[in-house]
């Protein structure tokens, strides 16, 4: 039962996220245009342009590679298994068993590098000026998380997401100061990541401040479909990441059957909404800062993650 | 077992000798890599059934008889070094024939690196790391006469110089007993003797791997000699100096030594890993490049080294056990990916002419089957999982992360800045890979020449194959081949200690923690492939060719076959983001900005130098300090013959004066 | 024996004596006189080893004696005359440094060599411990003169002035055997020829005898 | 007549020979040297023993033997040398019998039980030597001749006083005639008056020391090296400073086996650091080729009195490996860079270069020596300097920085020279010849006896290391 409930689940995990994520940024997209004051897009757009970049026939620049055509797919498989580890609804999913933290850093840093060689490959400026800022984000991005996940693992004496999720549910260890500084932290990071207002504007189309746009600009068709997918699922994957470690109440395990699935699917819907929310009120509320401010606020997310490590090391030293 | 050793060393001893002459150059290097495969052979053979047990040779100094030993620290090694030797190995024979020094040298190298790994005495040990430098040397110095290259030589060998010094003065301290590791395992070091043992290692095998500060010479040396002696120098002989570093401070010494052993490790580990990735991603030479990715690699490998001596101090055996296997698998998949980037290079470098990035690019086009092979070692080396960097990285983050379970805060918070610096580190690699991978295989070509570059052919076509097949095999199988190293790692940590492997995952016993490589690389595909049918199955559409939108500039005038050179970006360009975030902590950076005056057709230039502070800090004031003693020793000899007379009466009168005291006293 | 006692008293005279001419060597400025006094420190040496001889009645130290005669008392200052005769006619040496301060450090010196022998030799005789005494203070003062001196001449007498004092040392000592005497006596010979070798050498090369004349010329530059 | 006696005679009547006849002089030479080897390996296979005044033992049979070895190589490579030396009738005949009278007189002061005998004979040797050093008449020949004079000849007087000391402090407890035997004086010294024990070594230790150019003595040593014709240089280097050094150690031997007296090892340790350190600053800022190997010679020295100073049988093993092996080395060095500066007119640092690339034997003939005097295997340099240093680490490890930091500053010294001396582009060869034979033979021969020391020593030879460390000890 457990297996079979785990592959289940696992299958509707997937299913749930692959059809959330366009929507999930439409969602985004909608909230701010009415914190603007703007009537905003149909939050189901971004699934209209997906579909409609399929339908179009691909222009490859002349100086373009096979890594065009493959990178795309490439990125999109790593995030979608890096998503397929992060539970949703259900815990104990039937990839459970690896779904550490560190394998899906590593999937997005995959996604990551895939991207900026796509912008590297028709050798066009904006292309290589966009990966060279990507890369140095993740830099600074990187030691963040890895930081986090070490307070997590002390926590929860893991680094398996799963087992910090199962942890965290029962609510031992209560509201901590040192998971405050952590959650900043990786908020920090998913704003990085996700080329968030302040580090990079997904609206803009103005090459010079741009960094993820920059490396799509040669993309078309149904590469640039893809790239967009793969886009909102890493918003998605963020948001159930958070989610899952900061939010893991009321998320159903996998054995127990389609009842209390639902119920957790409700669950995750709502903190699902409640972080657009959040995301987009952020958005709408600062601007973007410069490029070169970025690794200073970075900087500041991995000492906010070092602070929360400290604090964990002193609380774990004195009980 | 010693029959088979032998034959190689000697085979070896025999090909120098047939280098000589300068013929048949090939031979001397298909011979080489056979002794290589030899050497492979032996180490599986000890690594699978039972090893050698130390043996005396006819040959010795004169006090007592050599020893050698295959053990399964040693075999492990030894494995290094043939999969290191026989991919480049083959690449120099396809190469065209060098100079016969080289010849002479190149099986003395390999000799001499075989003979550190399989010494079961000190002596034997400081004479095959002796002659491992001084091969490498003549290997450097045969192929630059004149100029930098020729400096170059000089600084690595006087480097050389030292570390052979320290570790021979290591000795002097490790062993009072005798020579014989049986001896000094028998009576092993205490107190300050084994703290001054501590720091002489760290000096002298330190030195030789590349650690901070004394890393400046590797980025200058290992590029600076032929493609298959770089790839020998990054991927084996940094291992040999990494080898001695475990024998004599986790082996020989004994598990008596306590925790804050490792601590001076973790710190020059992240030091080093820092600066090497840094270092990676501003370099304007591609095996340059590497090199510097080499120095990240050992820096995070001698972290583990010190993870391993910290847990083990306090009694965490099982994390020991991770940090070491990190240490050791982590060893072996960088030989692999490392061999192959360098082939790689060296063969970019002659096919396209030129180890410039800004004189490269677009080579994908016409160099698939190279372009293909870097991009996986590229892959390795940037940790991307599912490939073979990841597993070893993952041990290493994981070991790291574990750091929280020794009792002392103090080290607690050390593991926490160290896991930021390294996670620095490997982002840096990441972006210094992506950063080689964009500037020489993908945009346009730079020059016509890189735009006309053949494919590698033949047997150079085989010897990148060689490693790249290793890589994936090693990726794939991490946990397997982690197994091999039970035996070593039993040996340096007792007999209950366990490589942290599950059937063909690699697992954290008690956290639970858990990196099953197979499973990631099935999923990775079925995921990729899936999609790609999914899509192609909604658009099938073959895609067009049309002029790069470039953010709309106009299509470049005709007279510019591969576009604008300018709107394409440059090493440096490339390296700007990271240059402004973080280069000073490495380098020491001058920036003069030369803008284009009104009406001045020139353009705007950017010049900027830049110097490891290892020089700035380290070397040149030392150098200064040299000089001026020398000056002063100088001016004793500026003096007339009865100023001199008048010294040696002086000694006289002050050790007769010395006595009469003495005899009153 | 001991203080009035004949043997002691002579011997005691005879090494005073030789002390006192080296004082002279050290004080002398003109060449002339110099080979004058190294032929008296020759002649008393001749005298002490004859009296040695017959105080420990060892017959070989009269053969010393005889060669210190020949050789140290007329052979060498003979050599050394003719070779000043034809080198430097009517030349003076002149100190480096003055007079005065050499002899403080000469005194120095005496001072110095009795302290460091007169507590070490309890154990043997006092005309031992007496000419031990006087010999190092010879040595010594033979070398003071030969970093104060600049002249190649003036060095050579010094070295001389080692040798004798050596000999009045080694005659000191019962049971020196005969070959070490004769053959050292031989290459203080063979040395003082090859002294005057260099002198003139010297002298046709530089036209002139001043050591220091020489430093200008060592290899290597400066 | 022993053979230790024939030893002695027979490079003496080759001299007396050479004297007579000088035509093919230099013919002559080699065999009376090559008979001299010959005589000399059968004295090593020989017992150790002989009549009182000379006595083969285990401490001086092998640098016998090396002698013998450096000889014969010196007198092949003169053959070809001399030859550009444009010497007249009157010099070539008195350059060749001086160097087998010197050789006869070292053999002698090598063999001879009887200090005095010693004595004078090490005295004559240096005599013989000061003339050849004279032999180019040059302003700077004269000059450093003269101060190889003055110093050696002051030095030596004092070596004498102190024999005579020692012969005084004997005097007590010996018969006449043996109170001057190196075995007799070790038997009584335990007993002999301590104050007077200390008087004679430092005099020995000054006299000796000053042949031996330990610093501050050490001044003539270079400028002897460099001005002579280079054979000289290369049987300067490699015996008679062997002869100096064994007579300080036979002064240590005697002295210290009194208990009483003040240790003689302290004050070779403080003279020999002093020698290699300064040596080995010194050795940065040489620009003329044979005064660099004459100051190496220095630093080698160096560690040599303090490895006879830090003493205990490893000590005393080290140091006379490392005398053994600094002979063949530095000869060959000297045939080396002699040659080199012969081809390209100067022995200036600067007038030569790139040496493997238009000689590749003799080019890497001088580096592999080079690289042998910086320490560097496979050569017995680097095992005497491993086996020093071990010793340092058990007796005195606080001396182990002083002593890593000389070795690396004359290594790194010798090194950057021997990169410049044989890397890089050629310089223009004035006089285009050949290296020959006669400078490749023994060049090569020495430095693969020195591997040989190193790693693969004869029995015997291993043998007598051992046992005269057991004496010295």
């Amino acid at each position: 039962m457990v297996v079979f409930g785990g592959l289940i689940t696992q299958l509707l995990h997937l299913a749930l996220i692959l059809a959330g994520a366009p929507l999930l940024t439409g969602v985004v997209r909608w909230l701010k245009a009415r914190l603007m004051g703007r009537r905003g897009a149909h939050p189901l757009q971004p699934w209209r342009d997906i579909l409609k970049l399929l339908r179009k026939r691909p222009i490859l620049a002349d100086g373009a590679s096979i890594v065009s055509r493959a990178a795309p797919y490439l990125a999109f498989g790593a995030t979608l298994l890096a998503a397929a580890l992060i539970p949703s609804f259900a815990q104990g999913m039937l990839l459970a068993g690896i779904a550490d933290l560190l394998l899906i850093a590593g999937l997005l840093a995959l996604a990551r590098v895939a991207l900026a060689l796509n912008g590297h490959d028709a050798g066009t400026p904006f292309g290589g000026m966009g990966a060279a800022r990507e890369m140095t984000f993740a830099v600074f991005a990187e030691p963040a998380l890895l930081v986090c996940v070490m307070v997590f693992a002390v926590l929860a004496g893991s680094s398996n997401l799963d087992t910090i999720g199962a942890v965290f549910r029962e609510g031992a260890l209560g509201l901590r100061v040192s998971l405050l500084f952590a959650a900043l932290a990786l908020v920090a990071v998913a704003l990085a990541e996700n080329a968030r207002v302040p580090v990079d504007n997904p609206a803009t189309h103005l090459e010079l401040t741009m960094v993820h746009e920059a490396m799509l600009l040669e993309a078309s068709g149904r590469h640039l479909a893809v790239w967009e997918m793969q886009a909102a699922l890493k918003l998605t994957l963020w948001f159930a990441l958070l989610a899952a470690i900061f939010l893991p109440f009321g998320t159903a395990s996998a054995g127990s059957g389609p009842l209390l699935w639902s119920l957790g699917l409700l669950f995750w819907l709502v903190k699902m909404g409640l972080l657009a929310l959040m995301l987009a009120m952020f958005e709408s509320a600062i601007a973007k800062m410069r490029v070169f401010r970025v690794p200073d606020f970075l900087g500041g997310a991995l000492l906010l993650a070092l602070l929360a490590a400290a604090l964990i090391f002193v609380s774990t030293g004195l009980a | 077992m010693l029959t088979l050793l032998g034959a190689c060393l000697l085979a070896l001893l025999g090909l120098s000798a047939l280098g000589v002459t300068g013929r048949a150059p090939r031979v001397v290097f298909l011979g080489c890599a056979a002794a290589a495969a030899g050497f492979g052979l032996a180490a599986a053979i000890a690594l699978t059934g039972d090893g050698m047990a130390a043996t005396a040779l006819p040959v010795g100094p004169p006090w007592a008889p050599s020893l050698v030993a295959l053990d399964p620290l040693s075999a492990w090694f030894l494995l290094i070094l043939a999969v290191v030797a026989v991919p480049a190995l083959l690449f120099a024979a396809a190469s065209p024939a060098p100079p016969p020094a080289e010849g002479a040298a190149f099986p003395l190298f390999l000799a001499g690196m075989a003979a550190v790994l399989v010494a079961a005495d000190g002596f034997t040990l400081l004479l095959g790391f002796e002659l491992m430098s001084l091969a490498s040397w003549a290997l450097i110095a045969a192929r630059h006469p004149t100029g930098v290259g020729r400096r170059t030589a000089r600084l690595y060998l006087a480097f050389a110089a030292f570390s052979g010094l320290c570790l021979i003065a290591g000795f002097a301290l490790l062993a009072p007993a005798g020579l014989g590791f049986a001896a000094i395992r028998a009576a092993p070091p205490e107190g300050w003797r084994a703290a001054m043992v501590l720091i002489l290692v760290l000096l002298g095998a330190g030195s030789k791997a590349g650690l901070a500060p004394f890393h400046i010479w590797l980025p200058l040396a290992h590029p600076a000699a032929a493609t298959p002696v770089s790839a020998l120098m990054s991927g084996a002989m940094v291992k040999v100096a990494l080898y001695v570093m475990i024998r004599l401070l986790l082996d020989l010494p004994g598990p008596a030594q306590p925790a804050w052993w490792g601590l001076p490790l973790i710190g020059l580990g992240a030091a080093t890993a820092l600066i090497g990735a840094l270092r990676a991603n501003l370099e304007r030479d591609i095996k340059a490049i590497l090199a510097c990715s080499t120095l990240e690699n050992m820096g995070l490998i001698v972290v583990g080294l010190g993870l391993a001596l910290v847990f083990r101090g306090s009694d965490l055996r099982p994390l020991a056990s991770l940090a070491l296997a990190a240490v050791l698998l982590h060893a072996l998949n960088h030989a692999g990916f490392k061999t192959l980037l360098f082939l790689c290079a060296g063969a970019v470098a002659s096919l396209a002419g030129s180890r410039d990035p800004d004189r490269l690019g677009g080579l994908i086009h016409r160099m698939p089957w190279v372009a293909g092979c870097a991009m996986l070692g590229a892959f390795s080396a940037a940790a991307l999982p599912p490939l073979s960097g990841f597993a070893s990285e993952w041990l290493l983050l994981q070991s790291l992360i574990q750091g929280w379970r020794v009792a002392e805060m103090s080290i607690q918070l050390i593991a926490a800045g160290t896991l930021a610096v390294v996670g620095m580190a490997v982002g840096l690699a990441a972006a210094a890979m992506v950063r080689l991978l964009g500037l020489v295989f993908l945009g346009r070509p730079r020059t016509p020449r890189a735009a006309g570059a053949p494919d590698a052919v033949g047997m150079m076509r085989v010897a990148l194959l060689l490693p790249a097949a290793l890589s994936l095999l090693l990726a794939v199988l991490a946990a397997p081949m982690l197994s091999l190293t039970g035996g070593a790692i039993r040996q340096l940590l007792g007999a209950n200690a366990l490589a942290p492997v599950a059937g063909f995952d690699l697992v954290l016993g008690d956290a639970g923690a858990r990196y099953a490589p197979w499973a990631v690389a099935l999923l990775l595909a079925l995921a990729v492939g899936l999609t790609w049918l999914a899509v192609r199955r909604r658009s099938s559409l073959a895609p067009t060719r049309e002029p790069a939108w470039d953010g709309g500039f106009m299509p470049p005038p005709p007279h510019l076959p591969f576009g604008d050179p300018l709107s394409q970006v440059s090493a440096m360009g490339l390296g700007q983001p990271i240059r402004r975030s973080l280069g000073r902590v490495a380098l020491a950076i001058r920036e003069r900005h030369y803008p284009a005056m009104p009406g001045d057709p020139a353009t705007a230039t950017l010049r900027v130098d830049t110097e490891d502070r290892g020089f700035t800090q380290m070397l040149y004031p030392l150098a200064r300090l040299r000089r001026r003693l020398s000056r002063r020793a100088e001016a004793l000899r500026g003096r007339t013959l009865r100023i001199n007379l008048s010294l040696a009466f002086g000694t006289l009168v002050f050790l007769l004066a010395l006595v009469a005291w003495l005899e009153r006293g | 024996m001991g203080i009035g006692e004949l043997p002691y008293d002579v011997a005691h005279v005879l090494g005073g004596a030789m002390l006192l001419v080296s004082f002279v060597l050290l004080y002398q400025r003109r060449v002339a006189s110099l080979v004058n006094a190294l032929a008296l420190q020759g002649a008393l040496l001749a005298m002490a080893a004859v009296w040695q001889g017959y105080v420990q009645g060892a017959p070989q130290l009269y053969v010393t004696g005889l060669i210190a005669l020949v050789a140290k008392g007329v052979l060498i200052p003979i050599f050394l005359r003719r070779m000043m005769r034809k080198l430097a006619p009517g030349h003076h040496t002149e100190p480096a440094s003055n007079i005065g301060l050499s002899m403080i450090g000469g005194a120095l010196l005496v001072a110095l060599a009795i302290l460091v022998v007169l507590p070490v030799t309890t154990g043997a005789k006092a005309l031992a411990r007496e000419d031990l005494a006087v010999a190092l203070s010879i040595i010594l003062l033979g070398l003071l003169m030969m970093l104060m001196r600049r002249s190649a001449l003036a060095q050579i007498a010094g070295l001389m002035t080692m040798e004798n004092g050596l000999v009045l040392a080694a005659i000191g000592v019962a049971g020196m055997p005969l070959v070490i005497e004769l053959s050292t006596a031989g290459l203080v010979l063979v040395a003082a020829v090859i002294a005057g070798l260099f002198a003139r050498v010297m002298h046709e090369r530089f036209d002139s005898l001043d050591t220091d004349m020489l430093d200008p010329h060592r290899g290597e530059g400066r | 007549m022993s053979l230790a006696a024939a030893l002695v005679l027979l490079p003496l009547l080759a001299a007396v020979l050479l004297a007579l006849l000088p035509d093919r002089a230099s013919r002559l030479n080699i065999v009376a040297s090559g008979a001299t080897l010959l005589l000399a390996i059968l004295l090593v296979l020989t017992e150790p023993g002989g009549d009182g005044l000379l006595r083969a033992d285990a401490l001086n049979m092998p640098l016998v033997l090396i002698a013998a070895i450096v000889g014969f190589g010196t007198a092949i490579f003169s053959e070809q040398d001399v030859a550009y030396e444009m010497f007249d009738r009157r010099r070539a005949r008195f350059y060749h019998a001086g160097f087998q009278g010197f050789m006869a007189a070292h053999f002698l002061a090598l063999l001879s039980d009887n200090l005095g005998v010693m004595w004078v004979a090490i005295e004559a040797g240096t005599l013989a030597c000061v003339l050849m050093v004279a032999l180019h008449r040059t302003p700077a020949a004269i000059e450093a001749a003269w101060k190889f004079f003055i110093l050696c000849g002051v030095g030596i007087a004092l070596a004498l006083f102190g024999i005579i000391v020692l012969a005084l402090a004997a005097q007590p407890l010996l018969g006449h005639g043996e109170q001057l035997s190196f075995l007799a004086l070790r038997a009584v010294a335990a007993r002999a008056d301590p104050g007077l024990l200390n008087l004679a070594f430092i005099f020995l230790l000054v006299g000796f020391g000053t042949k031996a150019g330990l610093v501050p003595l050490h001044s003539w040593l270079p400028d002897a090296h460099a001005e002579g014709p280079t054979p000289i240089a290369a049987v300067l280097s490699g015996l008679l400073l062997n002869g100096a050094m064994l007579g300080i150690l036979r002064g240590k031997a005697i002295v210290g086996t009194n208990p009483a007296v003040i240790s003689p090892g302290s004050f070779l340790i403080v003279l020999g650091f002093i020698t290699l350190l300064l040596a080995a600053f010194s050795l940065w800022r040489r620009r003329d080729a044979k005064r660099l190997f004459g100051w190496s010679s220095i630093e080698h020295m160096g560690i040599v009195a303090v490895a006879f100073g830090i003493g205990g049988v490893p000590g005393h093993m080290a140091g006379l490996l490392h005398l053994w092996g600094h002979s063949l080395v530095k000869s060959a060095a000297f045939f080396a860079i002699g040659r080199a500066a012969r081809m390209k007119g100067g022995q200036g640092i600067e007038s030569i270069a790139g040496l493997t690339t238009t000689h590749p034997a003799l080019g890497w003939g001088l580096a592999l020596a080079m690289a042998a005097l910086a320490g560097l295997p496979p050569f017995s340099l680097f095992a005497s300097e491993v086996l020093l240093a071990m010793e340092t680490g058990r007796e005195r490890p606080w001396l182990l920085p002083l002593l890593i930091l000389g070795l690396l500053v004359a290594g790194t010294a010798l090194l950057h020279a021997m990169q410049r001396l044989c890397f890089g582009l050629p310089t223009p060869e004035p006089i285009p010849a050949r290296s020959g034979l006669a400078t490749l033979l023994p060049l090569w021969v020495n430095l693969l006896l020195a591997a040989i020391l190193a790693l693969a020593m004869p029995e015997p030879l291993a043998r007598m290391l051992l046992e005269a460390a057991r004496l010295l000890a």
